[in-house]
């Protein structure tokens, strides 16, 4: 029963990474299209842990950062929702397709 | 650092100071009426515009003569030869040392004696015009023009430099220009004018380029250094230019045939004589004086002035005897056919300028056989007298009935006696009848080509046959052939004013043979005796007889005998009359060549290739961005597309291929 | 100690107060907004004045926190700027009833990019960077009941997320191979290899994507021409100006060990987004559409700047971005007075401007021209200084380039000025009677475009800094 | 004297001019403006002259540097020789003509003022700048307003016009950028100090690739042959003091820039490059000529025939003689002087007919004798008549090309001189359309000159007559620094 190496958890989280990319390029629900984006800045925390367990265990920059990253995601979560409720005001929907006005 | 009023001293001293004024004076009195009259005439000087320009003139006529005698017998001559003396010269603008155009006065004997005609004549035109010109509304215009003439064509025959003579010889076509084209309003004198400036621009590019390569080789610009340069076979500059040779033929020639060009132009020869006869749509003194007695002559005076380095090439030297003669024999025979008497006459301008050109042809530059030289000078001088008095003749009967064709005319001997009787003497010395002034130059002439080239010399026999037939032509129809029919009041002659220039001048043309010419005008400088032997006479004489009385059997009393003649040699008769179909020719290179196949595709190459090339890379600009607009489609979902498209391409372009 | 960390932070302390300041004046009772801007104005022109004094150099919590005079003198200019906003929008400001609200999230903005220019540590530069964006995309919704208002502030805060999200994946792999965030200990660490380079390329792209440049700029258009022209005034100048000085201090300082990569990249995205730039800016009919992308072509001068690599490139890049805070600033100045005057923002209605309204007219012909590059304006002379810059790399092509895409810029530029000065129009903008507030804003960014440029010393002043 | 009195001059009277209210005002400021320039040129000619005489063989007089820039080597560097001070009399007689001619200016006077002072600011500036940096900056400065003048005060497809010649002239001076930084950085130091320049050896390859780019960018601003297509619409559809101020100063920057900064900074450059500008100039003159011929407008025939003429200045370049050289710089002032006294002509004859059509005039001589009497010295002058200017310039021109004694460049004057006929054509036919023939009936009521108008013709005709009559001042002011120019050139 071997654990895991950094290669695994690297792996782990560049999957996530596209997948969250992935997911911002085809959903057409804002709120979805923003939860991926929290995918992809998970798939960074795990690269800094990881990065930080197996390479370099004495520097815990990689730690904080990944706790600043959780802080902030929610900040930009907390703004991005209150802009996508005033869309949905204006618009009456929060669908990516309706909002084109602005364009060429 | 200028060397402007740097006159050379040493020249007046050898005048003494009052002549060398003088000198300046002659053309300097005719500039001041052309300015006067020109800024102030039209307020100022509206009635006494003729008086006063003519006093200038007559001012500047007598200092001439008083020059002129000065010249011929007292200080001229050097050891029996008349110097070429250089009393006023100052540098006007230095091009590389050596190489400078100077403003100066030249004297020797060609130039003495053209100060005299020039001013003379244009005397003569002066007073003639107080009464021809009456009443014109430009009438300070006119007298204006005339001034700024006469002073370009003083500064033309005294120039000392090469590109003096040049830029007066512009100066004399443009006031040519302004002459023809006096009566601004009728279309066909503004054609004259413009035909005439851009035919003789045209033969100037000819003497431009020929200046250039002689001022290149000659290594200088001044007539006397640049004679005496190219003349000596051992001098360097002579070497250089007489071995360069460009197509087979020495730069020497090429030089003197261009300048030959640019004389041709101004002296109306074939074929650049087309501007003459259309020059006649100007007032007639300004024919009498510009296109008959002065300045068709300058291209005369011009091969005069060069003559020693023209007589270095023989082939230069032929082009101009041949081109003499072919004018002289082609003019002669237009002139027969033609019905407008101003246009006759203007043949015949041709036709006596193309006896001194081939005259020139056929001299030698010393002693004996320098003969043709100072024949042409001589006949120059003559045929000036005798021209300008049948063109203020012409003028006085264009005054009498107003108009230039024959048929109009007739039997106008009663009516104008002084007129007419001046108007025979003139036809008679033309034509060559001793005792009269023509005879004495045409015989030496014909004398120098007899002894020079027997075909030249049979052509001119031929020629001055013509000659004598169709100035009597034109005698006889103008005052003998039909009744004139009076309608309306009949004014007489011009009175004093319009008469007397034509009895001064009937006088020189009667008079003017017994100058001993070759004691003053000689192409080394030195006396010429002219031999003189009767029995070569005899033919000149009796053929001119011969054409004197053709002509009055044909026109002394109305009948049908020209027609007749007319109609046996028809297609003839019409090239002649239409005057062998040159100014056709003209018509077509200049509008269908030069318009159509350069000017035209010229304009629409600018027009649609160069600027469209310009609107082209504007309009696919717009297009481009046009095009592109798509990428901006306002889906931000594509944005991220092109964003990580963005990143990975960087990645791959530059950790795989630019590294 | 404590000494220290007043005067080195001095210039984020003073924005501080004046934040807690506004928050305060928030929650007490309400106050006019006249003479609430006006307190703000003061106070802005007092904080600009104040960054002149106390320069110290040196750097603090364990070099997370760097200032010198160049920076000093970078936060000034920022400084300038937002008095310069808060000057030429009073009248829109005024009429919004979130006056306060608009200056703390724009001073809180402000506060992030100080720390940002500051910053000496990855950490550091990534919470700055999001302190400087999040309330930027806030006001761009400013105008909550107009439709494009939102719809730009939505694409602009999903779009930096993911730039974030990209960047964040860069600085981890960074951290991964150097394990370290700290600036100096990076550049000493770097060493070329491709996983180095891939994280370079996800933290250029960030900036790239804040600087607008192509292909990461496809946001900017759309969001300038929805926010209100006060926030798109300070999106275009203030943080591109910001992140232009971050993006100096990045490359010359951390990654100065891959220059011959990084000139490269620098140089093909520059002449890209100048000619994009231009090509889209040909065929705009919304002025602030217009002016988005003519300041995308602007950031490929700043690039050509740039990559010289040199004390000259620093200056020079500093020099464009004072003179494009007047000069840009000018014109959305301008424009922002018409469109709150008469509600009209096409170039078309600008026609006959001239006729009625000669100051503003003048002063956004001074602005393009200005931006245009044209003598005697302080325009001309910053970007020819970008380009003499960028010459010294002795890279004609690239020159070549530049100059050509200034004639493009010319044409579309004199497109307004045309319409201003000479096109017929029957019914022009009626005449505008200014703020004597916005005047005087005007005026200062005039006497700005035309002194800076010709007063030689004040590109000696940088250049000295910048040593 | 102090140079910097010709740029603050101008800058006084723009000020004063700004600061006037009604536009008699203005006119009279700028008209005291103008005058005042006039004086100070003449001043400068004479003192310029005086130094020579005393024997100050100085290459630059007048010489003042002031720190500008110092980081970037930049320094405020002003100086003239004979060619500069020639060119700045022609601006001086220009402007003064150019304000006279706008006389009545009703629409927007005081900016029409303030742009054509400012026009001449640039002109001064450019002529009198030994740095290049300060050059290029004159040189930019003068752009803009044209496309003001033509754009606002224009007639006819102005706005194209006015679009057309900035970008083209915006164009010319990149190139010219390019090459300046391609000085500046190729030298054995990195300055754009013109003296200095001159002193330093300047790499061939360099001198290979910035030679065509200055020539080229400074050849926009002079009708250089495939790149003159801004000169006919510019000059037609500005107004009158607007397409003076374009052929009779602007065009001249460029022509004093190839001679100044391309030819004499890279004389190995010019030597490689001085058949192709031959050719290209030969072209330019005959094919100016040809296009002129075809012409209907009177503009556009004074535009193409400034094509025809621009090429001399350039062939006189290309020649790479002192004589061609100095009769470049003649062509110059005498081309500027001619083409601006063309374009008042032009200007007053439409304000009366409301036509610029030739073939819709004819027979003006009966009632506008004075303006048609200009027409005919200035046509006579352009066609190049002894005792005008055009003459002497032209034939330096030709002298100092038939210098170079291979076929090539033989040919090439030989063709340029055959302009003189084409010249010749198209003149006579316009003044001859214009001015002679019977009179159409509905111009018998037109009035002659004013007052304002004699006076600008009057200046330049003097100016013509001058140089015409007594070509001599200006040879000596111009020989000896086409001389230095040449020395460099044949690198001795």
């Amino acid at each position: 029963m071997m654990e895991p190496g950094l290669n695994h958890v690297l792996f782990v989280s560049t999957a996530l990474f596209f997948i969250g990319i992935f997911g911002f390029l085809t959903r057409r629900n804002l709120i979805t299209m923003l939860m991926s984006i929290e995918l992809v800045l998970n798939s960074v925390n795990i690269n800094f842990i990881a990065f930080n367990k197996y390479v370099w265990p004495h520097k815990l920059d990689g730690l904080f950062f990944s706790i600043f990253i959780i802080a902030i995601a929610a900040a930009e979560a907390a703004v991005a929702i209150a802009i996508i409720i005033n869309l949905y005001r204006s618009h009456q929907s929060i669908d990516v397709e309706n909002t084109e006005d602005l364009k060429f | 650092m200028n060397e402007f009023l740097q006159i050379k001293l040493l020249g007046i001293f050898s005048l003494g100071m009052n002549l060398g004024w003088a000198l300046l004076m002659i053309p300097l009195l005719p500039l001041l009426g052309f300015l006067s009259l020109g800024l102030f005439g039209k307020k100022y000087l509206k009635q006494s515009a003729g008086i006063f320009a003519t006093l200038l003139l007559a001012a500047s006529a007598f200092l001439s003569l008083h020059i002129a005698y000065g010249y011929f017998f007292k200080y001229g001559k050097l050891e029996g030869a008349y110097q070429k003396i250089i009393p006023i010269q100052f540098t006007w603008l230095q091009f590389s040392p050596g190489l400078s155009i100077d403003l100066g006065i030249l004297l020797d004997p060609i130039s003495v004696m053209m100060l005299v005609v020039v001013t003379f004549i244009s005397l003569m035109v002066h007073i003639y015009s107080l009464a021809y010109m009456k009443g014109e509304e430009r009438y300070p215009t006119y007298y204006s023009f005339l001034g700024l003439f006469t002073f370009s064509m003083l500064g033309l025959v005294m120039a000392s430099n090469i590109f003096q003579l040049y830029i007066f010889w512009e100066l004399v076509g443009v006031s040519s220009f302004l002459l023809i084209g006096y009566y601004y309003d009728r279309p066909s004198a503004v054609a004259a004018c413009k035909k005439a400036f851009i035919i003789t621009r045209f033969a100037d590019l000819g003497f431009l380029i020929g200046i250039l390569i002689l001022s290149f080789y000659g290594g200088t610009l001044d007539f006397n250094s640049l004679i005496e340069k190219l003349t000596s076979t051992n001098s360097t500059e002579f070497k250089t230019i007489a071995s360069a040779s460009f197509v087979g033929i020495s730069a020497l020639t090429w030089a003197l045939v261009l300048v030959f060009i640019g004389g041709a132009g101004k002296s109306a020869l074939f074929p650049l004589h087309v501007w003459l006869p259309d020059a006649m749509e100007g007032p007639t003194p300004v024919s009498a004086l510009i296109h008959a007695a002065t300045m068709v002559v300058a291209g005369v005076f011009l091969v005069a002035r060069l003559f020693p380095v023209f007589s270095m090439s023989e082939v230069a030297l032929k082009v101009v005897s041949i081109i003499g003669i072919i004018s002289a024999l082609f003019a002669a025979v237009i002139a027969c056919t033609q019905t407008d008497i101003k246009r006759v006459l203007a043949y015949s301008t041709m036709s006596q300028i193309g006896f001194m050109m081939f005259s020139l042809g056929v001299s030698g530059q010393a002693g004996e056989s320098g003969l043709g030289f100072t024949a042409a000078m001589f006949h120059l001088f003559t045929h000036a007298l005798f021209k300008a008095l049948l063109f203020l003749g012409a003028g006085s009967v264009i005054h009498f009935i107003h108009s230039n064709e024959m048929k109009d005319m007739g039997g106008l001997r009663k009516y104008l006696p002084i007129t007419h009787i001046t108007f025979l003497i003139a036809c008679l010395a033309i034509s060559g009848m001793p005792p009269f002034a023509g005879f004495f130059s045409k015989e030496e002439i014909l004398l120098a080509a007899y002894h020079h080239n027997a075909t030249i010399y049979w052509i001119a026999l031929a020629t001055s046959g013509l000659t004598s037939f169709y100035m009597f032509r034109l005698y006889f129809s103008i005052f003998w052939n039909k009744e004139y029919i009076a309608h309306g009041e009949v004014h007489g002659e011009g009175g004093f004013v319009m008469m007397m220039p034509l009895i001064l001048l009937s006088l020189g043309a009667a008079a003017a043979g017994f100058i001993p010419f070759g004691h003053f005008v000689t192409a080394d400088g030195n006396l010429l005796e002219s031999a003189f032997h009767l029995q070569f006479s005899i033919a000149p004489v009796a053929l001119g007889l011969l054409g004197i009385f053709t002509a009055m059997w044909m026109y002394k009393k109305q009948n049908n005998r020209p027609d007749t003649i007319a109609h046996s040699m028809n297609s003839f008769y019409k090239l002649a009359y239409h005057k062998f179909y040159l100014d056709e020719l003209y018509l077509f290179v200049t509008k269908k060549i030069l318009f159509n196949l350069i000017g035209k595709p010229a304009a629409w190459f600018d027009k649609n290739v160069v600027n469209g090339l310009v609107n082209a890379t504007g309009n696919s600009t717009v297009f481009i961005s046009e095009k592109m607009k798509g990428f901006q489609s306002g889906k931000v979902q594509q944005y991220a597309i092109y964003f990580l498209a963005g990143v990975i391409g960087l990645a791959v372009l530059f950790i795989y291929i630019w590294k | 100690m404590l000494n220290d960390f007043l005067l080195l932070m001095k210039s984020e302390l003073v924005l501080a107060f004046i934040l807690f300041l506004l928050l305060i004046l928030k929650v007490g009772k309400e106050i006019r907004n006249e003479r609430l801007l006006a307190l703000i104005q003061i106070l802005l022109l007092g904080n600009f004045i104040f960054g002149f004094f106390f320069i110290e150099s040196g750097s603090l919590f364990g070099g997370m926190f760097a200032t010198n005079g160049l920076i000093a003198f970078q936060k000034s200019i920022i400084g300038l700027g937002i008095y310069l906003i808060s000057l030429l929008f009073s009248d829109w400001l005024k009429k919004s009833e979130h006056l306060p609200e608009f200056f703390i999230l724009l001073l809180s903005a402000v506060l992030g990019m100080f720390f940002l220019i500051s910053s000496g540590n990855l950490l550091m530069f990534y919470l700055s960077l999001e302190l400087a964006t999040i309330p930027v995309a806030a006001m761009a919704n400013f105008d909550l009941d107009k439709k494009i208002s939102s719809e730009a502030s939505m694409k602009m805060i999903l779009s930096s997320a993911l730039s974030s999200g990209v960047l964040l994946f860069g600085i981890s792999l960074i951290y991964g191979v150097t394990g370290t965030m700290s600036f100096d200990q990076i550049a000493a660490l770097l060493d070329g290899s491709s996983l180095q380079i891939l994280a370079f390329v996800f933290l250029f792209t960030a900036f790239a994507f804040k600087l607008s440049i192509v292909p990461f700029h496809l946001w900017t258009a759309d969001v300038y021409e929805g926010a209100p022209i006060a926030v798109t005034s300070f999106l275009s100048v203030i943080s591109k100006g910001t992140i232009a000085f971050i993006l100096l201090t990045i490359l010359y300082k951390v990654f100065a060990p891959m220059y011959a990569l990084w000139y490269n990249m620098v140089m093909l995205l520059s002449v890209i987004t100048m000619v994009v730039g231009n090509l889209f800016a040909l065929r705009q009919q919304n002025i602030k559409r217009f002016l988005a992308f003519s300041s995308i072509a602007q950031v490929g001068f700043i690039l050509l700047g740039i990559s010289s690599y040199s004390n000259e490139g620093t200056s020079s890049v500093v020099y464009f971005v004072l003179i494009y805070v007047f000069s840009n600033l000018a014109a959305f100045g301008v424009a922002g007075a018409i469109s709150q005057a008469a509600g009209k923002e096409r170039i078309e209605d600008y026609k006959g401007l001239y006729q009625t309204n000669p100051f503003i007219s003048w002063v956004l012909a001074l602005s393009l021209f200005s931006l245009a590059g044209i003598p005697p304006t302080a325009g001309f002379f910053g970007k020819l200084f970008l380009i003499t810059a960028g010459a010294s790399k002795g890279n004609y092509f690239f020159i070549a380039v530049a100059a050509l895409n200034m004639i493009i810029s010319l044409y579309y530029y004199l497109r307004i000025v045309r319409a201003v000065f000479m096109d017929k129009n029957d019914q022009p903008i009626a005449k505008i009677n200014l703020d004597p507030s916005t005047k005087l804003g005007m005026i200062i960014c005039t006497a700005g475009i035309i002194l800076i440029g010709l007063l030689s010393w004040v590109y000696d002043y940088i250049t000295t800094l910048s040593i | 004297m102090n140079l910097t009195l010709l740029i603050l001059l101008p800058l006084l009277t723009a000020v004063v001019i700004l600061l006037m209210r009604s536009s008699v005002q203005v006119k009279w400021s700028a008209l005291i403006g103008a005058s005042a320039q006039f004086i100070l040129a003449l001043i400068l000619f004479f003192t310029f002259r005086k130094e020579r005489a005393l024997g100050n063989a100085s290459q630059m007089l007048f010489e003042i540097q002031y720190k500008w820039f110092p980081s970037w080597h930049i320094s405020f560097h002003l100086g003239v020789d004979g060619i500069s001070v020639a060119m700045i009399l022609l601006t001086a007689f220009v402007v003064i003509a150019g304000v006279l001619v706008s006389w009545n200016v009703e629409k927007m006077t005081k900016e029409f003022y303030l742009l054509l002072i400012l026009l001449s600011l640039g002109a001064y500036g450019f002529f009198i700048s030994l740095d290049l940096f300060i050059l290029f900056f004159f040189l930019e400065i003068a752009v803009i307003p044209k496309y003001l003048l033509i754009g606002i005060w224009g007639s006819g497809k102005k706005e194209y016009a006015a679009n057309k010649l900035a970008l083209m002239l915006m164009g010319g001076s990149a190139l010219v950028l390019v090459g300046l930084l391609g000085l500046y950085f190729g030298g054995n130091e990195n300055t754009f100090d013109l003296l200095l320049l001159s002193k330093m050896k300047i790499p061939i390859m360099v001198q290979k690739i910035c030679f065509p780019l200055l020539f080229v960018g400074f050849g926009v601003f002079t009708a250089l042959f495939p790149f003159h297509t801004w000169v006919p619409d510019g000059h037609s559809s500005a107004p009158t003091a607007g397409s003076m101020f374009l052929a009779g100063i602007s065009m001249k920057l460029g022509g004093y820039g190839c001679l100044r900064v391309a030819t004499y900074l890279m004389p190995e450059g010019a030597r490689e490059y001085a058949n192709i500008i031959i050719v290209l100039s030969t072209i330019a003159i005959l094919y100016g000529a040809f296009a002129t011929m075809m012409q209907k407008d009177l503009k556009y025939i004074n535009a193409y025939s400034s094509v025809s003429h621009c090429g001399f200045v350039l062939l006189g370049i290309g020649m790479l003689t002192k004589t061609a050289i100095a009769g470049a710089v003649m062509q110059m002032v005498s081309h500027g002087l001619m083409t601006a006294l063309f374009f008042a002509v032009i200007g007053m004859i439409y304000e009366r007919t409301h036509t610029r059509e030739v073939n819709e005039m004819g027979g003006l001589i009966k009632v506008m004798p004075f303006i048609t009497t200009v027409l005919f010295i200035v046509g006579l002058c352009s066609l190049g008549l002894p005792g005008l200017s055009g003459f002497v310039a032209e034939m330096t021109v030709f002298m100092g090309s038939w210098q170079n004694p291979d076929p090539f460049h033989r040919v090439a004057t030989i063709a340029a001189c055959m302009s003189i006929v084409v010249t010749a054509v198209y003149i006579l036919r316009a003044i001859g359309q214009t001015a002679m023939g019977p009179i159409n009936d509905r111009y018998l009521s037109l009035q002659d000159a004013k007052w304002n108008e004699k006076l600008a013709a009057i200046i330049l005709i003097a100016g013509i007559i001058a140089i015409g009559i007594a070509p001599f001042w200006l040879n000596d002011l111009v020989t000896p620094a086409a001389e230095v120019i040449m020395q460099k050139v044949a690198g001795k």
